[in-house]
């Protein structure tokens, strides 16, 4: 999951990273409360999990409590790339001397955490990478030592930073790799870390990603989950606990194993259709699980026909049969759906749904274009 | 010949009372696996389908002399588990368990690198070398010995390609899942170099898919390899931004896509399969009986 | 340097581990107090740096506060093996159900912290090992991976603690571990760490050594430091900063290098001799030095002779004489010292020596000879 | 021939702006040693007899393709400077400084072994290659090459017997102090075994002291070994429970005697000497110029 830049630099502030004085509003009275507080100049500034918020007009300089009342009004509510902005961060402006780049993230290549710092602080970080390549520093951590002294002294060298302001990265840094660890973060970023025109460094700007995978020993963060500008059937599919993902096409997919239904997803498009949705039921699912699985794709309205193409290993198609049914008996089904059900229980399982609705297919290829099939008809 | 693990191979399951655990050493019991023992911390002194459970591996490893260790213990343990039997002698560790936390993994692959220690997955469904030993959670059944070697992010697709291998009466050395995580203790090229040296692999089926890269890496080392890969890409379809299933399975910020991965595979000269029935035809001309 | 058991305590009762209510009395008025307001059974604990207090009489159980006053009547001012006792821990009297020995420390042999963990606690850790050696288990620990909960089963396994007690066991390991890190120290031992009658696991008699290298940043422990039990004249060395070490004989030495001054205590011994303490000046060093050294060494009154021996590297034979000569010139020096000076600038030194009452000595053993001899006569 | 540094060591020196530091930079210097950079955190871009010095053992390393790297850093700050220099490429470490706390160098010896690094110290006076290169505080004037292997707990005891060798026209390959300290990166045991590869060498004196079983264990290799040991061993004397100067130099639980040492040595099989002088000659005897 995403942290948007107050919730990041909530956390930085907790744990001393310097960041602007300044709160979220949600209403133009509330900015312009915020601003008086604050005094004197301010940036108000859309709070969106996701990028682009600058071009698109989502931050603004006040340099009164009106004008912050003014562009506060102005931000809440507009769209930035298909989120709407229900907060905003109002702060005290900054005279920005320079800009770095700090981050720490999971490279999975090297299997280790990565603290990226370059002097070309304030674009994205892909952005530095290619334009300024020989002011990116890497440093990639050994977990048993963790980040030292030597290694935040040798990324300050690398990236050019100014000797005289390591006394202020060092700590820093090593705040950024404490709230990595205890935060069950993949990404902490810090952009721009700017130096102020008095020489202080503070976090401007700050995104932070938390492994969804730890969110049950994040007690904190995991309340935050639901705020996700998420597809509301994401959100009803994790209720239920479903690996589901929207997609935009009108096949409703189905499927044991992350591999087999990402496949069927490209074999619904080799056959000249789109899926509706991505949805693994995982490893030796019970009836119970099949039954929500199909409820949920049921529920999209998108979805044209439904796609389900399980290999039976672990799973029982005998199982999975039994889900479809208890579906199928519980609610009226309006769209075709077509069942692949082959390996353990393949027999009894087809057998069960001998006499259905449901429409049988034998191979993959013949699933994946009988569903297409049925969507455009 | 086979490679990772064979008849000899002595296995303890970490987490051997827990209900999966229970049912899948059952599994590799019914397919021949040298099940020795179990480990789970307060069950010490009972018995699992016949073998001795332990509160820690050092007492399993003494008693038993395994050799490898299979962990069935819950994401939240998993990684320690990992560590205890990386500290106590197993040569070789399969992790099955999903949803361990990345950080709690980094630190594990890296101790375990560290011990010259081999890990498998996690969040994978083992190994299997066809009639000898199963370590994982796949169908035994549809496997049968003979010269395809399979390495795959992903279980059931996998079976997939076996059954249709097996049914086209092609048979399998060793195949191994290396997992759908970001982080995992063995990659392709690992489970390549392991392939490359094996006389019974004749022809290797990678399955990859979407995330990291791995396969462009592989890629890399395939074009020196004698043994022909045939490989296969998921997710070609898949959008980016979006975790698909898999932990691993994303596209973020541009990388990580299938177009990525077949590019560089096909510059290695590997034909990429379009579908399953394609891998399998292109193993079969490989071996010479298409 | 040692801490001793009410100050171990303290340091255990901070971080969580659970000791008996208690505090420190210098006086047994003040004992009387702590019993009543600690009530019921107590016991009053000699609070000396060095083991085999029980035996001596230093620990006694007192039903009452008076009788918490007597017993520290009779224990203040006693001798426990050559330390006056002048405080008393007077503790909440425990019902004890099993003792074991809990303690980290560090193993050279293998360069690592180890775990050491018995059943048979109550004992010192030598004695267990000799009589227990079965019970007695011991884990080496990975500074990177640190003292894991799979560590923790392993040596409850291996020592036959019982499962039940682990919940208890695994916290206060933990926090022995981060005692030892936290504090510098080479050894933290709970002994016993008794299991009471209702069950609970409380450390019952605790000692640690702290890392006299890592004072500069034990703050809190460097305080103590003065509080030993060492000769004073060990203290007087320790300000000015020398290496220097009381021995029960009569020949004071001075030399550059550890091995060499031990060697030259033991040629001492076998010409007859023996020395009166240990001395190192180090290497490089300056008159001053050489100045402090011979000050404190004439300043013990068991000292009949001194012998300084020293071999040039880095180290000045001149800058040696002149630190000699400064003593000479500014005090009156009533025991013979013999100088053996070899190595860098060795002539220049021979010189500056001339014609005063040292007395020179060509060769090590030489120079042993004559120091012993003249102690003797 | 020697062991661990000769004529083509690449050498930097952590800490070379401070006094200690320049002072024995220019020592190596004069001895012929190549001394091709230093470093001091925040002096980059300086010259410091005639090399340059940088910020970092990165940029050192980058910069001169140094190998090798002696530390005079203070003892708060050596440990993390052993820990940089082990993660920076250098091979062979020599820390010479005094003081550092135990738990610094648990760790940091611990990182070295497992990064395959050498770690000479600290606490140590470093070694010599007669003739070849100093890379420590040795006195290197006394040294003359020969056949004569040294390895040492003990500074200045170890030049009274090279002073005593080379006037008696003994000369030596290569002097180790391994240090004083009971955490130490190499001990007896691993320099014996170098010694024993060595064809220069032709006999190797051992020079111990009281504390820890180093010397012990070095008895039980000594056994097996072709090349003649004759040992010392200081502080038959000292008192149990004091450290005698040296950190590691302690008698604790009635462990590291002096007496538990010469027993360990002669039941060995190797000559214990009484006296320096007692060492040069048997060291003749067994070069046959006795």
């Amino acid at each position: 999951m995403k942290l948007i830049e107050s919730q990041a630099k909530a956390i930085f502030a907790e744990a001393g990273i310097p960041v602007p004085t300044g709160r979220v509003a949600t209403t133009p009275e509330e900015a312009r409360a915020i601003a008086q507080e604050i005094g004197g100049r301010v940036v108000v500034k859309a709070q969106v999990p996701i990028g682009g918020r600058g071009k698109a007009g989502g931050i603004q300089l006040a340099d009164d409590p009106d004008g912050a009342f003014q562009q506060a009004q102005r931000i809440l509510g507009m769209d930035v790339r298909g989120y709407k902005v229900e907060r905003v961060l109002v702060e005290q402006a900054a005279e920005i001397a320079q800009e770095f780049y700090l981050g720490i993230t999971v490279d999975r290549d090297r299997q280790a955490n990565v603290v990226i710092l370059s002097a070309a602080g304030g674009m994205d970080i892909e952005e530095i990478a290619e334009k300024h390549p020989e002011k990116v520093a890497k440093l990639w951590l050994n977990a048993g030592l963790g980040l030292r002294d030597f290694h935040i002294r040798q990324l300050a060298a690398q990236a050019g930073v100014p000797a005289e302001l390591l006394k202020q990265l060092a700590p820093i840094m090593r705040k950024v790799y404490d709230i990595l660890l205890s935060h069950d973060a993949t990404l902490v970023e810090i952009n721009p870390l700017a130096r102020l025109g008095d020489g202080r460094l503070v976090a401007l700007d700050g995104k932070m990603e938390i492994d969804d995978n730890a969110l049950f020993r994040q007690q904190k963060l995991a309340a935050l989950k639901e705020d996700e500008g998420d597809h509301p059937l994401e959100l009803e599919a994790r209720r239920r606990g479903l690996a589901y993902v929207k997609l935009d096409g009108n096949v409703g997919v189905i499927g044991n194993g992350a591999g087999l239904v990402m496949t069927t997803l490209d074999m619904i498009q080799r056959n000249g259709g789109k899926a509706a949705n991505f949805l693994d039921i995982g490893g030796g699912a019970k009836a119970e699980v099949v039954r929500n699985a199909l409820e949920v794709v049921l529920s999209d309205p998108d979805v044209k026909s439904v796609l389900i193409n399980v290999f039976g290993g672990i799973t029982r198609c005998d199982e999975v049969a039994q889900g479809l049914l208890d579906v199928m008996r519980s609610m009226e089904v309006k769209v075709p759906v077509v069942v692949r059900l082959v390996g353990t229980r393949e027999e009894e399982g087809r057998r069960l749904l001998e006499g259905t609705e449901l429409t049988p297919a034998a191979t993959f290829q013949e699933a994946a274009r009988k569903a297409v099939l049925a969507a455009q008809s | 010949m086979s490679i990772l693990i064979d008849r000899n191979t002595r296995v303890i399951v970490q987490g051997i009372t827990g209900r999966e655990g229970q049912f899948h050493a059952s599994q590799m019991l019914a397919y021949g696996t040298q099940v020795v023992g179990g480990v789970t911390p307060g069950k010490g002194g009972q018995q699992v389908l016949g073998v001795p459970v332990f509160d820690t591996v050092k007492q399993a490893v003494d008693a038993t002399g395994a050799n490898c260790s299979i962990i069935f213990v819950p994401a939240a343990y998993a990684a320690e588990a990992v560590l205890e039997a990386a500290d106590n002698g197993i040569e070789l560790i399969v992790c099955i368990t999903e949803g361990i936390p990345v950080q709690d993994m980094i630190e594990a692959v890296q101790f375990v690198r560290q011990k010259g220690v081999r890990l498998i997955g996690p969040n994978c469904p083992g190994l299997i070398s066809a009639g000898q030993a199963l370590v994982g959670i796949l169908p035994g059944r549809i496997f049968t010995p003979g010269p395809v070697g399979l390495v795959s992010r992903s279980g059931t697709l996998t079976y997939e390609v076996v059954n249709e291998l097996t049914s086209r009466g092609i048979g399998q050395s060793t195949c191994v899942g290396i997992g759908g995580d970001p982080i995992i203790g063995t990659r392709f090229i690992d489970v390549l170099r392991m392939f490359e040296e094996d006389p019974q692999t004749k022809v290797v089926v990678m399955i990859g898919e979407i995330g990291g890269s791995d396969e462009e890496e592989a890629a890399e080392y395939i074009k020196q390899m004698k043994t022909p890969v045939v490989s296969f890409i998921s997710g070609r379809t898949a959008p980016p931004g979006k975790r698909m299933g898999h932990a691993g399975a994303i596209i973020s910020g541009g990388r990580g896509t299938a177009q990525s991965k077949v590019a560089a595979l096909e510059a290695a000269g590997v034909p990429v399969a379009e579908t399953i029935s394609d891998i399998v035809d292109k193993v079969a001309q490989r071996l010479g009986r298409a």
